[in-house]
């Protein structure tokens, strides 16, 4: 229950708050990455951070991504604790040398000598008709790579607990934050991109994921806004008597299989839903792990939800097509509780 | 602005065509709003997404395009309208596409930062600096079919900082390969001047990391990047190899529609009205003795052209659903 | 059974005669890349090509992969069909813009109006100590995005048929070949970098697993470098009474699920080899779709060997460790036999 | 040989440097072939993977390392011995690295290509040109702490047309960095000579794509490329900002070891070894009064840091199995 004394944050603010903090507690951190400062992040996660700590800890830089995600790794590896921003995830592509071979693998090639404390935060999401390249969320084209964390928070409260968290890490996190979550004015007003965020520091957990709603009829794993359209189907189904318990998976890696597997376990249904491609996918991940962790338990197939192997089309009733929504959960769900 | 060897036929086309292409983006401006107010709202309306617009920097686009067929080959980065409208790109269904319809050049799948005219070999991607390697592959096709045409990659100055601006050159360089780089500096990459993401002041100094001219076009000037072009075109399609152009122009709207500017001073843009170069060319082709009305004529043209390509794309359909599963693959056999 | 008249040719030579005879073939085929010319391709693909089409067909590139990716992109979508060399697949990240933005994306954001028929070409696989930026194999980092077909065959055979398929294919082709099935006169030689090769130009369909032994225990799907070793574990298995059945995929993208599902259907049970990182692999892929298409016809939970989600380590004893083998695929298979 | 101004101590310094990493080269080709014969199979024997050695090339490493201090950070590429070896990287755990062993700088976890000795600031890596904007972010770290560190990034010249040389020069430049990018001109990338692949002659011209200066060593030689170095590490500790050295040197061996060599005539190789900048440094040395008993104990004592590093790595156990599987994260509390 929300009290007058609570303080609401849009996902925006409370991320922009997160690294104020930490920024403010250690004289290491710092942020880079395109239109970071006066502009403040172009989905708003750097707000205000110019005026607050000044151009030398807050860096406009070229569109060089290769040159200042390498040099964040660089600085990383001197001690310093960087905070990367990749505009869009969907640019991944022109620096992801920089990413997955040296930030990712150099602390493990080193033995474990060197560390890369930094963050490498990054916008994802479609749903308004952003088209192919900048609507993408390509959580398994991380998650699928070893040697960072990668995580995907879905509340107001878990982003600024989480990006703390990360920066306090002392591995290379790739954060990603969903543009539809950050409260952006200028975006589809949505109840999911505010919540309560408390105004001192707080940390939540990397690797954890929440049941966000209890239920015994089968289990929905959801990732940022696909939780919360598997809470709102939920609602839906519950009118039906269908009562889902649903997943906030949060952290794609490490990944909590066990919070899953719990869960099938009680329910004995799993439907993964996923914002990002099908095939080897986290929903292929999840759907794995319980064939191979709990498939006694299974009282019907495994069902996932994601976009059908398609690149993200333009126009509204196409991108509608392929990106789940309430409906086709919804739908889903009412199809698989028939099966046994 | 200077005038030398600009045939008057040129001027007039490049006239008309800019014309074409402020209403366009004017047009634009407007249709974009329709549904995202009073709260603006990106995904919102006749046309979602973001929308980057031109207007301000067409004569970076008609300078050159003056000088080209259709068949050479032209690439453009996010903001392509302006390029697309200038290389003779099908009009109406450009909009369509923009809209979303069926009837668009992608049926509805690329949307404005994706527009593709075979017909004209025109192309565009939401990627910086993406286009600068295909159009140096393009430019070695030619090459390799021995054909004169030429390929010509448009880019930002904030993309002359990617990595794919120094692999394509260098490689257009050492294949001596029919391309022209043509930098459009218009002194912000979305909120970053130039000098806060540039070394240099200006990238016509880094043709000679390769060992290719850069020309420097200044204020903007339609004519000066003419004449530049034409000397650009011609070294390539005589065999001699790239080059690369940086012209001064301006944006006049925001890196997007919805962009609030706070990094720009509000009086930057009304200076840069003043210098609009569709009026100076208006007031030169004057000078010449080109009679008012023969302007007035063909501006009311292109205005019904552009209006029509609105109302072809406002009437069409939008396309089917479960059409967006189709078009992955193109059927396997050649 | 191989007669005197067969001509048994290594993979390299298999690779390198189907691009020979596409070229010869068809005057727009033409191959870039480094080290194609005078070397012939670090890894033999382009054996002699040099002398045989000139610098003009066969062309020495800078290293500059987006610069010459990107340029053979644009060579494909003029109508020719470039044959491009990524000489190691660990290298994507340099230049996987081009490739999964653009060369797999084209045709669909165009509506179908413009092609892009060309072959990446990309040696992967360790078991050679070259450590973590040079023996990866990445099948699911190309597999988990839409717009290109992805193949890796196993065969000498296989590898000339399906380079020609892929050239003479309308769309991206990711054409990965195994470094340790080259046949190489510098690496382990090993039977399976030998085989019957027909000398006249022939076709193998890409997008088809093939069962390359039959069993009715178990059912092991294995990709490349796996299959052998499935097949030898095999052969083993089979002195202690279980018959394994063997798919080799073949082909990632398009994926064959129904020759997966048809014999799982048949042995009820599952094994998944891979070289790749474990998380969001082919592995999960194939697990999750027979969780989805056939969980009532398991008789044991499905299990999966790849990489255990580290990087390739540099010392023999730990990529041992971590990449599959004989002896790992034996001991899961005579666990998986003891579970119901 | 010009002389002017290399203190004599400096001089030794360089001389015995080069030595130690000729002969810790020339000790690894042996090495490369134990359990190679009489097949050669890359993953066989004592030093399985690739070999990327460096002999013919030290002037370029012991030139600019005699500037450094272990507080300045240096990034080689995947040829990185010589350039360890001058940095003062930790010789027997390098070695043992090499060997795979548990007791190398990356417990046998990196290898040959990924050598890091934090305690010199030292890395490497195999993908070429990444540490370019690595050596980038290590000299910003410096302009951060306000020390004046500086961080050198060492490149093969094929390197110097990959995208990552492009963007963290330009970075470089624009952020005063204390950087100095060296590029090792060994005139091949693998098979593929320098005019084939870069499109102007020397990449010293390159400077001028980010207005730094951009200096250029003749002929191999470590003096010319101790004072250079001087001026180039001097600027860039008095914030100056960064430059680009290109050093003219040779590749006396194979790309790799086990390189068949196809693509250069055999007598190059024999051109070159008359050139040995060793020989010449001897002799400059001689020249100058330094008696050659003085320069024999340096050549023994050298040999003999090399042969015991060569023990160590060989007396050291290989890691357990399991240990495969640690150290992909850190524990988690900074
Ligand atoms: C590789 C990549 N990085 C970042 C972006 C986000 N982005 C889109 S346009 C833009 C600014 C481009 O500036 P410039 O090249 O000068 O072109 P302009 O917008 O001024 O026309 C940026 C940073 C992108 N699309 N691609
Ligand atoms: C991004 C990337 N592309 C290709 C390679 C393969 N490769 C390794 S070394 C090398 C040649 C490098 O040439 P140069 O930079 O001149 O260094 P040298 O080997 O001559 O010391 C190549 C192509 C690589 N490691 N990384
Ligand atoms: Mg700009
Ligand atoms: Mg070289």
């Amino acid at each position: 229950m929300v009290t007058t004394k609570d303080r609401v944050l849009t996902g925006n603010k409370a991320l922009s708050e997160a690294i104020a903090q930490e920024m403010e507690r250690d004289s290491r951190v710092f942020l880079l990455g395109e239109d970071v400062g006066k502009y403040g992040g172009i989905f708003g996660s750097a707000e205000k951070l110019l005026d607050r700590f000044g151009a030398e800890r807050v860096m406009d830089t070229p569109i060089s991504e290769t040159g200042f995600i390498g040099a964040a790794i660089g600085a990383a590896t001197e001690g310093m604790r960087p905070i990367a921003e990749l505009m869009f995830v969907d640019f991944f592509g022109v620096c992801m040398d920089q990413i997955y071979n040296h930030m990712a693998k150099i602390h493990y090639m080193s033995g474990g000598a060197v560390k890369v404390p930094m963050v490498l935060m990054t916008a994802v999401g479609g749903g308004y008709n952003d088209a192919a390249q900048h609507s993408q969320t390509l959580y398994a084209t991380f998650a699928h790579l070893p040697g960072m964390k990668v995580v995907a928070p879905s509340t107001p409260y878990d982003i600024k607990g989480m990006m703390i968290s990360a920066i306090q890490d002392d591995n290379p996190v790739v954060f990603m934050f969903h543009k539809s979550l950050q409260g952006l004015g200028w975006m589809t007003p949505i109840d999911a991109s505010q919540g309560v965020v408390p105004e001192d520091p707080y940390t939540v957990p990397l690797g954890k994921a929440k049941v966000v709603r209890e239920g015994r009829d089968l289990t929905i794993v959801g990732i940022q806004m696909m939780t919360h359209h598997a809470l709102e189907a939920a609602d839906r189904l519950a009118k039906d008597g269908i009562e889902a318990e649903v997943i906030d998976l949060r952290s794609l890696v490490p990944l909590d299989r066990e919070t899953i597997i719990r869960s099938v376990k009680k329910t004995h249904r799993l439907l993964v839903v996923d914002e990002d491609y099908r095939s080897c996918g986290m929903t292929s991940e999840i759907a794995a792990t319980v064939a191979e962790e709990a498939l006694y338990d299974l009282e019907s197939p495994v069902r996932r939800l994601a976009v059908p192997d398609v690149p993200i089309p333009y126009s509204r009733p196409l991108e509608n097509r392929v990106i789940p929504g309430v409906e086709s959960i919804e739908k889903a769900v009412q199809t698989m509780m028939k099966e046994v | 602005m200077s005038e030398h060897s600009v045939p008057l036929e040129r001027q007039k086309w490049m006239y008309e065509t800019m014309v074409k292409i402020r209403h366009y983006e004017e047009t634009m401006v407007q249709v974009y709003t329709e549904g995202k107010t009073p709260v603006f709202n990106i995904g919102a309306g006749t046309v979602p997404g973001e929308m980057h617009l031109a207007s301000g920097q067409e004569p970076a686009a008609v300078g050159i395009c003056a000088h080209l067929t259709p068949e050479d080959t032209v690439t453009a980065p996010h903001r392509p309208h302006h390029i697309a409208i200038a290389k003779g790109v099908h009009l109406d269904r450009m909009t369509a596409e923009i809209f979303g319809k069926v009837s668009g050049l992608g049926k509805g799948k690329g949307g404005h930062m994706h527009l593709f005219d075979p017909g004209v070999k025109f192309s565009c991607s939401g990627i910086v600096g993406a286009g600068i390697p295909q159009a140096a592959g393009a430019a070695l096709a030619c090459k390799m079919k021995k054909q004169n045409q030429v390929a010509v990659a448009f880019a930002g100055e904030g993309a002359a900082n990617s990595g794919a601006f120094h692999e394509a050159l260098n490689l257009a360089a050492l294949w001596k390969l029919p391309l022209i780089l043509v930098i459009e500096d218009n002194r912000y990459g979305i909120s970053v001047p130039k000098e806060v993401s540039t070394a240099v002041k200006s990238n016509a100094v880094r043709g000679s990391a390769y060992d290719i001219p850069g020309y420097h076009v200044e204020e903007n000037d339609p004519l000066e990047m003419y004449r530049v072009s034409e000397e650009a075109v011609d070294r390539a399609r005589k065999g001699k190899g790239p080059c690369l152009i940086e012209i001064e122009t301006y944006r006049l709207l925001g890196h997007f529609q919805g962009d609030p500017e706070l990094y720009r001073e509000k009086d930057e843009v009304a200076g840069l009205k003043e210098k609009d170069p569709i009026m100076r060319l208006r007031q030169h082709l004057l000078n010449q003795g080109v009679q008012s009305n023969v302007l007035d004529t063909m501006e009311t043209r292109v205005r019904q052209a552009v209006d029509q390509a609105y109302d072809f794309a406002r009437d069409s359909e939008y396309p089917d659903a479960e059409a967006a599963l189709e078009d992955v693959f193109a059927p396997s056999i050649q």
